[in-house]
Parts: structure tokens; C-alpha cells; sequence
């Protein structure tokens, strides 16, 4: 799966893309986002507050947790501020 | 018709294309958003527009597409730049061309709207004394949206 | 800042000439009014606007003013045209400038809605076997104007 | 008096302007429409039904009858449709 971070996400990990292989422990939104937390301080810090990260798989927008396969487009992002 | 881009647009140049060689259309309304100085109450200099390339073409899209499906619209124009821009430099240009007025305007607001709280972009302004923040989701926005529903 | 002119008129220039060297303004509307060939069912080929001058640049500006009273605008502009024009011409335009949006579109649709009922300009139309017909006031335009009391 | 007539009013009197003298007889809006009334039968069709008509006086909108002096300017004419 490609991750990508947007905006400050991008910002406090200091990682735009990276590539997380699907396993037993990440198989869907939640466990990513779980097994994210796992790896260090600004991780858990970026994703302590969920209501200020949207998730987009496939670039649409979900809200609910949804399975992930190897391929997935996978995004990370803070509410939207254009326009 | 949507486009996103860094170059700086012209909205005249842009109304003009639009509606060139058209006798149909009665009504054609334009928004266009620009770098201003003051933003919730800091000193701005510049701005600096991140997107998620490809995301925010697909969701400008789709947000177009029910601007037309909800108003009888003869043409409509999205345009939103990405990158660094100065003080008074457009962001954002919404057209919408309508054969009556209330469909233009109500669809152009529609559109900024909608766009506001789903399109893919994320402001960074940099101040005086060149700090960059992230600009903040405003409430605002969030209300404007929730009145067109869906 | 109005005009009451036989001479056609070009909205972006207008855009660019009220919004430049501004750093202050947010969001810029525009409405144009272009003349149609079709106008409640009949084939229209040209459209004659007569009004009553003196009295046309009162009403205008207190229209102006009015907008300008309850909502919060940087700048704003009504340009309305008179005499014969073609199909595809513009007739009307309103721009509204302002820092935040809602106020530029309320405005700019408010300006549309006032004039239309109160502007003393009168149309008549042109249709392809050479008949000139004086435009009936519409029930919409009425409607419209009531939304905003006063 | 300067008295104006435009569009459609205009059109069916056959008249643009004229000068009216204020008398025992027109002295006000309702007076002065009335004796319009009496001028001919085109006179007496175009205003037959005043819901159709607007009355400005020094060019300010009246709807309510007012007194009319030597000097004033007042226009008759339809519903507007500009725009």
C-alpha cells in the first residue's frame, strides 16, 4: 500500500509517501492507523485526535473503517482549507 | 470544465472563453477568491497552497458535476491554483452560466461551498516575520456547507 | 460606483480595474447580464432597453447604498446599459468585493434582485419577423425582490 | 408641470413629454390622472387599470396620492424590466 501525508500530518512525521506492505497486524484503516501509532512519539501525537485526520483510500474519502489490500492508496490529511 | 493549476488565471479572459459565441446564456456569475492581507487576524505576506494531485481533481469533479445535476446550468468553470501566490493574486475561480440568474448565483455559491469543506488543498500562510502556519478549518465553512445538504 | 451607459462593457476589465493594488479584498463576485434568444418561448434577435435618466442614477445608487448598508463591502459596482443591443451582449453588471464570500454573493444577488423591480429600465424585444414587444414585468422577479424586505 | 411617459406609455399615447399647468382641476396625482382620462379614448385605455402603471414624482417612487406644484416632474410609466 502507498500512505501519504498531507499538510501538517506531513509536516510532524516529516514522511510524504511510504510504502506499508498489508500483514496479519494491517489488513484495514484501523489497524493501519493502529499499527502507525506504534512508531514513535510524533506518530501517536499526530494520531491522538482523530476528528482533525480525514482518510481517504483510493482518493475518496472514508469514514468508517474499511479493508485494505496491497495496492491501496491510502491518505492522511488534516480538513481541507482551500478555496 | 475543471482545472488545477499553479500559472495565475485571468477571470475576464476565463468568462470570455466560457461564454464566447453563446446567445443562450442570460446570466453568468463569477467568484473569484484572492490572497488577502489579513486572515483571522494575522499579518499575512504570502501564501503557499498544498493539494493531493489527482484526489482533488476527481472530487472537483464531482462537486461540478452536482452544481450541474442540481441547477439548470449552460456552462460551468472550476479553477484552483496550487502553489506559492502574493497578496492579491487570485486562489480560486468559480463560473457558472445559467439562461436565469438565481440558478448562476445559487450554484457559484454552491460550488465555493462544497469546494471549501471537500476539495483537497490545505493554505499555509506565511507572516511578517516569516512563520508559516497551517491555516485552521473554519467553522464557517462547515455551516455554509451543511446548507445544501447531501 | 455606478454607470448608466449605451456603450458595451467589459467584466473583467471592470473586475480589474475595481479590485487593483487592493491586498484587502477576500472574495469578488460577478453577475452579467447578457441578452438571450430565447425569452419566455419567443425568438428573440435584439433587445432595446429604454430608461428614465436622472431618475435610473438615483434608484441605482440608492440600491448601492442600500447594499452597502447590510453587508460589508469593499468595493461594488453597477454598470446597466441602455439603448439596442445584439444577441450575446452584455446589459447588466454587478460586481461585489469583500473579505468573506457570503457577503460578496448576498450582495451581488441582492443588487440583481432590486434592480430588477426597481431600476426604471424598460426592454423591448426584437424577434425574427421584425415585431418589437415591451417585456412583461416577471411574477419570479417580484418574488425575488421580497426575499430581502425593506 | 413636466409630465413623462415612457415604454409602452409612451408608445400608446404617442406622446414622450409635455407641459401641464396646475389648476383648480389638477392639483394633485389623482387629479392629474384624471383629467389625463378625459383627453381621448387612448388616454382613458392606458390608464384604465393603474395596477399597471407606476407614478414617480421629481423622480422618487409615490403610491400614495400627493399634492403636485408648477415645477414638478412626474413620469408614468409600466412596471420596470431591466436588468
Amino acid at each position: 500500500m502507498r500512505i501519504l501525508y498531507f499538510a501538517w500530518l506531513k509536516t510532524k512525521l516529516g514522511i510524504t509517501e511510504e510504502t506499508v506492505a498489508c500483514s496479519a497486524e494491517i489488513y484495514d484503516v484501523d489497524s493501519l492507523v493502529a499499527w502507525i501509532k506504534t512508531r514513535g512519539p510524533q506518530f501517536q501525537e499526530a494520531f491522538i485526535d482523530m476528528d482533525v485526520v480525514r482518510i481517504a483510500v483510493n482518493q475518496e474519502y472514508v469514514v468508517t473503517n474499511v479493508p485494505l489490500k496491497n495496492g491501496d492508496e491510502v491518505a492522511f490529511f488534516p480538513p481541507v482549507t482551500g478555496g | 470544465m475543471i482545472r488545477v493549476q499553479p500559472e495565475i488565471f485571468d477571470t475576464g479572459q476565463e468568462i470570455k472563453r466560457l461564454t464566447a459565441d453563446r446567445t443562450d446564456i442570460g446570466a453568468v456569475v463569477s467568484f473569484t477568491g484572492l490572497v488577502r492581507d489579513f486572515n483571522d487576524g494575522s499579518d499575512v505576506t504570502s501564501l503557499t497552497l498544498e493539494h493531493y494531485p489527482g484526489m482533488t481533481e476527481r472530487e472537483l469533479e464531482k462537486i461540478e458535476k452536482e452544481a450541474n445535476s442540481r441547477w439548470d446550468l449552460q456552462a460551468s468553470l472550476v479553477v484552483h491554483r496550487f502553489g506559492t501566490m502574493a497578496l492579491g493574486e487570485p486562489i480560486v475561480l468559480v463560473i457558472t452560466a445559467s439562461a436565469h440568474r438565481e440558478q448562476a448565483f445559487e450554484a457559484a455559491s454552491f460550488l465555493m461551498d462544497w469546494l471549501k469543506t471537500k476539495a483537497p488543498f490545505w493554505k499555509q500562510e506565511e507572516n511578517a516575520s516569516g512563520a508559516r502556519d497551517w491555516v485552521k478549518e473554519r467553522k464557517s465553512d462547515i455551516e455554509a456547507a451543511k446548507r445544501w445538504k447531501g
